[in-house]
């Protein structure tokens, strides 16, 4: 068990890392290349000021009118993504393996908020899985790729939650919490979740397209 | 006097009237007739649709619908292209029907279009189809460049056996248009042509209604414009009357029309009385032709 | 969900508790150590790593090799045969890092960890060692 | 509910999906993914989150108590998704629904765009399935009666050289006794403005030739209209995915506007000639903008005001509201200028709500009423919501400044007996311009 936790925060964290930055740029260079191979065009009307607008306008809470129509998704989208980040980073246990891995430190939030904003997090998943249930019409378009994206990306917290509680033997959920963490980061570029890479592009596209081409906001 | 005459119908009974003033006429004048029907208005998508005029129904405009509607056409008049057929063409068009009536008239270069007055009250989206298609008749007789006989009643004269004609004015530019109309007629035909003018008391200039002083000084001034510029017109004829009515124009003028009982009145339309689109009543015209008992030539542009 | 929330709050509390109210923990030699709990890095964030100096050096078969942990030397270079017991580690590695000098709390954790990992023995998670069920 | 479970029978569509094969059809598919398709639909299918945010921003799916098949993210799962998990292997019922759905359940106006985080351009995706629709000859038989005429004589309605020429010739005559002097000029070189209509105007709406005249007479514009193809404006292949033939149409416009060697083009008051001429048509010829400047109507009227060349004896008194077109408001941000043009017009104006860019569509353009009568309920039920906006409005007119909204709406609004007339700007400023004193 040790020598498997060791390999699964060693090697395979190293192998996860490289599979997500090598797979995101591939993504998102591929992706570039194709559109300016088929559509060039499309790229020559590209406007970074537009596209900056909309970009900050649209993660404004409530600062568009997709946001203020849907509220509960708005509010479990937003809890959601800042939560995840937050913990991301700032979880007292992450920065103390950054700074055994590479020696350096950063401010981290408490042990208990970081608990709590996991908590969060899983409850804006529970959220997620609840609407896909019972909203007729998330129910109508949701696929098997959306039911994984959404599984992928909340079992880091579950077990994140569950090491950080001692649940059970301890060991056994931080390491599911490690391989639930690079099984994340090995999906950003190939599933749904690649909406991180390429949502960027596609809002500063329609943004460019709306704000410099026909002069209106896209929000 | 007429070479052409389009005759517009909606194939309905409301032009039976009509009908049959054009029919007569065009035989008296030995001139073509073109029987000119509207198919119906494009649905707004422009496609090849039409509201039939007469159903209220969406219509395919294809061969076949164009065949039925001819022989329904046909068949409603059968009688009269049996005395007068040789000479009839029958045209049939889509479109909003006033625009497609001034522009075949425009087209063929008519002298005479002959319609009757009703538009459409049978009609189950009479409301929709006023919006729509406007109301055919005023536009017709607003814009077209020939003299538009309207017939609304039975005439039971025929063109000529008009032997009273009322031609009505009020001094306008288009009046003037309608007496050299008037006068031609008259005189071919040789007709008594009254002359007659109403001074509308009812609108108030400045908010003051005329007094009688001033009613006495207006007929007077108008009796010199009559002869300043219609008598003055009418070289040797001698066969007319003037006279200088006061009170509501149009009820004047139908009042005296039974009096002398006329059998055609010939007006101008009156482009600035009102917007006719804005119109509740209706322009002076309008409210002559809706109560006429004889056909009513409106001559705008002539 | 209910439960794990006042699981939660229980175990925070718990943790308020041992921060506030129990202090620095005793130490009065190595034999009765059972926590590494040093002064300089309280108030700690988590449970003291637990550490039976005596039964952990027995097991790992470092009697006679204090110097395995209690190295000494400066400015990042090791004296070979320089023992340091008795010299607690925060003398030398100070809570932030120095120039050439682990940070203390970096220290504790490469010096367990780096060698739980190279004998393939021994915790490596985090509550292999700060074990909420001992405080 | 699915779009198979809705299918309305369309001559045209039900005898070009009888002679489609399985293999046909997926090469066709394949051909259009492959061939034109790039990074953005690629983009857009894997990145739409399934988050359904877009339901309240389709007309269709509000006014179908938020079914979710009329969704933007159902309607594109029904086509392009469907294409995209089948890989082009649809059988020809489904190519018949995908068809349906594509060119009469989404006007293409791009409501959705605000509404989506990721920035998904559902109007895009559709436009690609329309694509298909039309290299595999499936379209509907009243919009493609309206592509042969394109293809045909130029124009859409099947008007003739002479009959064009001679329709303007009869509206001068016409306005010339109401406006004497006045001219419709033909093939003026070096004009400032060249002004391009629809075909449906010299063929059933020549008062707006008459009215568009007489204002241009008002304000002394310097102008002409062209006496050959290329004077009309609008763009039914667009629609139908003939982009071919729209490359055509644009280019024979631009051309008759640069041989006259005119400053500008000024555009009558339609929306999706405005969309063609705008960011479609010109893009497929090659045209990062436009060889020359175009503005719509509500702008050069816009400019007039501002400038004071428009006279008006007074203003509407009667409470009116505007509609704002999807084509010249997402797709050109008029709607200020439409309403500062509308407020110096009426003394009133009362807006619907939501307003300007976040309007609610007519559910006429994208080609959706120039589908015809067969699918004449589908936008009659699948816009009670603008009915619903337009009744809380209270008033009774509706300005808006484009040729397909005001079918739509008026088409809502004696389905759902509004008592509303709608009115073009055009229509007002010619009814309240100074006139000159006639004899």
């Amino acid at each position: 068990m040790n020598a498997f936790y060791n390999f699964a925060t060693g090697p395979l964290a190293w192998a996860a890392f490289a599979v997500f930055i090598g797979g995101s740029v591939y993504r998102i260079w591929s992706m570039i290349q194709l559109a300016k191979q088929k559509e060039a065009a499309f790229i020559s009307y590209m406007s970074l000021p537009h596209a900056l607008r909309s970009i900050v306008r649209w993660l404004i809470p409530f600062g568009t009118l997709g946001w203020k129509e849907n509220p509960s998704i708005t509010l479990a989208t937003f809890l959601f993504h800042i939560c995840l980040f937050v913990l991301l980073i700032f979880t007292p246990a992450h920065e103390v393996l950054w700074s055994y891995a590479f020696g350096f430190t950063f401010p981290v939030i408490p042990e208990v908020l970081a608990d709590t904003l996991t908590l969060v997090v899983i409850g804006a998943c529970c959220f997620f899985v609840h609407r896909r249930l019972t909203n007729i019409q998330v129910r109508y378009v949701t696929t098997g790729k959306d039911w994984l994206a959404l599984g992928i990306a909340t079992a880091p917290f579950i077990t994140g939650f569950l090491a950080s509680q001692q649940f059970a033997d301890g060991q056994i959920m931080t390491l599911l919490h490690v391989l639930c963490g690079e099984a994340m980061l090995v999906a950003i570029p190939f599933t749904r979740l690649s909406h991180a890479l390429f949502q960027p592009l596609t809002r500063a596209y329609i943004a460019s397209e709306f704000g410099a081409v026909r002069h209106v906001q896209d929000w | 006097m007429f070479k052409k005459i389009l005759f517009a119908t909606s194939a309905s009974p409301a032009c039976d009237n009509a009908a049959k003033v054009a029919f007569d006429l065009a035989k008296r004048n030995n001139a073509k007739l073109y029987l000119f029907h509207v198919l119906g208005v494009p649905s707004r998508g422009f496609s090849t649709t039409v509201r039939d005029l007469r159903s209220g129904e969406d219509e395919d405009v294809d061969a076949d619908y164009r065949a039925w509607v001819e022989e329904e056409v046909r068949t409603t008049y059968a009688e009269q292209l049996e005395n007068y057929g040789d000479n009839v063409t029958l045209q049939l068009a889509v479109g909003m029907p006033s625009t497609e009536i001034l522009r075949f008239a425009r087209k063929e270069g008519v002298d005479l279009i002959v319609m009757g007055a009703n538009t459409r009250d049978d009609d189950p989206e009479s409301a929709r189809a006023r919006s729509i298609v406007g109301r055919t008749m005023e536009k017709v007789a607003r814009l077209a460049k020939t003299p538009v006989l309207i017939v609304n009643r039975p005439c039971t004269t025929c063109w000529n056996l008009f032997s009273n004609i009322v031609y009505c004015t009020d001094f306008s530019k288009a009046a003037d248009q309608a007496f050299r109309f008037a006068n031609t007629t008259a005189q071919k035909i040789g007709a008594k042509l009254y002359i007659f003018h109403a001074f509308d008391i009812t609108s108030a200039k400045l908010g003051v209604f005329p007094g009688q002083a001033d009613i006495e000084r207006h007929i007077e001034k108008a009796h010199e414009k009559i002869k300043e510029r219609y008598i003055s017109q009418m070289g040797d004829y001698d066969n007319y009357a003037v006279e200088i009515w006061e009170g509501t124009p149009y009820v004047e003028i139908l009042k005296f029309a039974r009096e002398k009982q006329a059998d055609l009145i010939i007006m101008a339309h009156h482009t600035r009385d009102v917007e006719p689109e804005e119109a509740a009543i209706g322009s002076t015209v309008e409210q002559v032709v809706v109560r006429s008992a004889c056909p009513v030539a409106s001559v705008t542009r002539a | 969900m209910k439960l794990r929330v006042h699981g939660l709050l229980a175990l925070s509390g718990l943790l308020l508790l041992a921060v506030f109210w129990l202090g620095p923990a005793p130490v009065s030699a190595q034999e009765d150590m059972v926590q590494l709990r040093p002064e300089a890095l309280q108030p700690a964030t988590r449970p003291a790593a637990l550490f039976k100096h005596d039964e952990h050096n027995e097991k790992a078969h470092l009697e006679d090799q204090c110097i395995v942990c209690h190295h000494s030397g400066a400015d990042g270079v090791l004296v070979a045969d320089e023992t340091s017991e008795g010299t607690p580690c925060a003398d030398c590695h100070t809570v932030e890092k120095g120039k050439k000098q682990t940070a203390l709390r970096q220290a504790y954790h490469r010096r367990c960890m780096n060698c739980h990992k190279a004998k393939g023995r021994g915790p490596t998670h985090c509550s292999g060692c700060h074990d909420k069920r001992h405080p | 509910m699915s779009i198979l479970d809705r299918k309305i029978e369309d001559p045209e569509l039900k005898r070009a999906t009888e002679g489609l094969s399985a293999d046909r059809i997926e090469q066709v598919i394949n051909s259009v993914l492959q061939g034109e398709a790039g990074a953005r639909l690629k983009a857009y299918a894997e990145t739409c989150m399934r988050c359904g945010m877009c339901a309240p921003a389709c007309h269709y799916c509000v006014s179908h108590d938020m079914d979710p098949s009329y969704s933007p993210v159902g309607k594109v799962e029904q086509t392009m998704g469907l294409i995209l998990r089948k890989h082009g292997r649809l059988t020809p019922d489904e190519v018949y629904g995908m068809a349906q759905l594509a060119y009469t359940e989404c006007n293409l106006c791009r409501r959705c765009v605000h509404y989506c985080p990721i920035g998904i351009d559902t109007g895009y995706i559709i436009s690609t399935v329309r694509r298909i629709c039309h290299k595999l000859g499936v379209t509907p038989l009243y919009i493609q009666d309206t592509a042969h005429s394109h293809s045909a004589t130029m124009n859409q309605m099947w008007v003739k050289e002479d009959e064009w020429v001679d329709s303007l010739q009869w509206q001068e005559d016409e306005a010339r006794d109401e406006f004497p002097g006045l001219r419709i000029p033909l093939d003026v070189e070096g004009a400032d403005i060249f002004y391009s209509v629809i075909a449906p105007e010299p063929k059933f709406r020549t008062q707006l030739i008459y009215q568009a005249a007489a204002i241009m007479k008002h304000v002394g514009a310097d102008w002409t209209m062209p006496s050959t193809p290329g004077w009309d404006n609008s763009d039914m292949c667009m629609f139908t995915g003939d982009f071919e033939m729209m490359g055509r149409l644009k280019r024979s416009h631009f051309e008759a506007a640069q041989k006259l060697k005119v400053r500008r083009i000024v555009m009558g008051e339609c929306g999706h000639a405005f969309r063609s001429v705008y960011d479609v048509g010109n893009r497929w010829l090659g045209w990062k903008n436009h060889p020359i400047p175009i503005v719509h109507s509500v702008e050069y009227f816009w400019e007039l005001f501002n400038e004071g060349k428009i006279k008006l004896t007074g203003k509407y008194e009667e409470p009116v509201t505007i509609h704002d077109p999807c084509n010249i408001i997402r797709g050109r941000g008029l709607m200020d200028k439409l309403r500062e043009v509308t407020h110096h017009l009426c003394s009133e104006v009362i807006e619907m709500s939501p307003t300007r860019e976040h309007n609610y569509c007519c559910a006429a353009g994208g080609g959706v009423i120039n589908c015809g009568p067969p699918f004449k309920g589908v936008r009659l039920e699948g816009n009670r919501i603008k009915a619903d906006q337009l009744r809380a409005t209270g008033v009774k007119t509706v300005v808006a400044p484009c040729h397909n909204c005001h079918g739509g709406l008026e088409d809502i609004i004696h389905h759902y007996q509004l008592g509303i007339q709608t009115k073009f700007l055009g229509d007002l400023i010619y009814e309240l311009m100074e006139k000159p004193e006639l004899e």
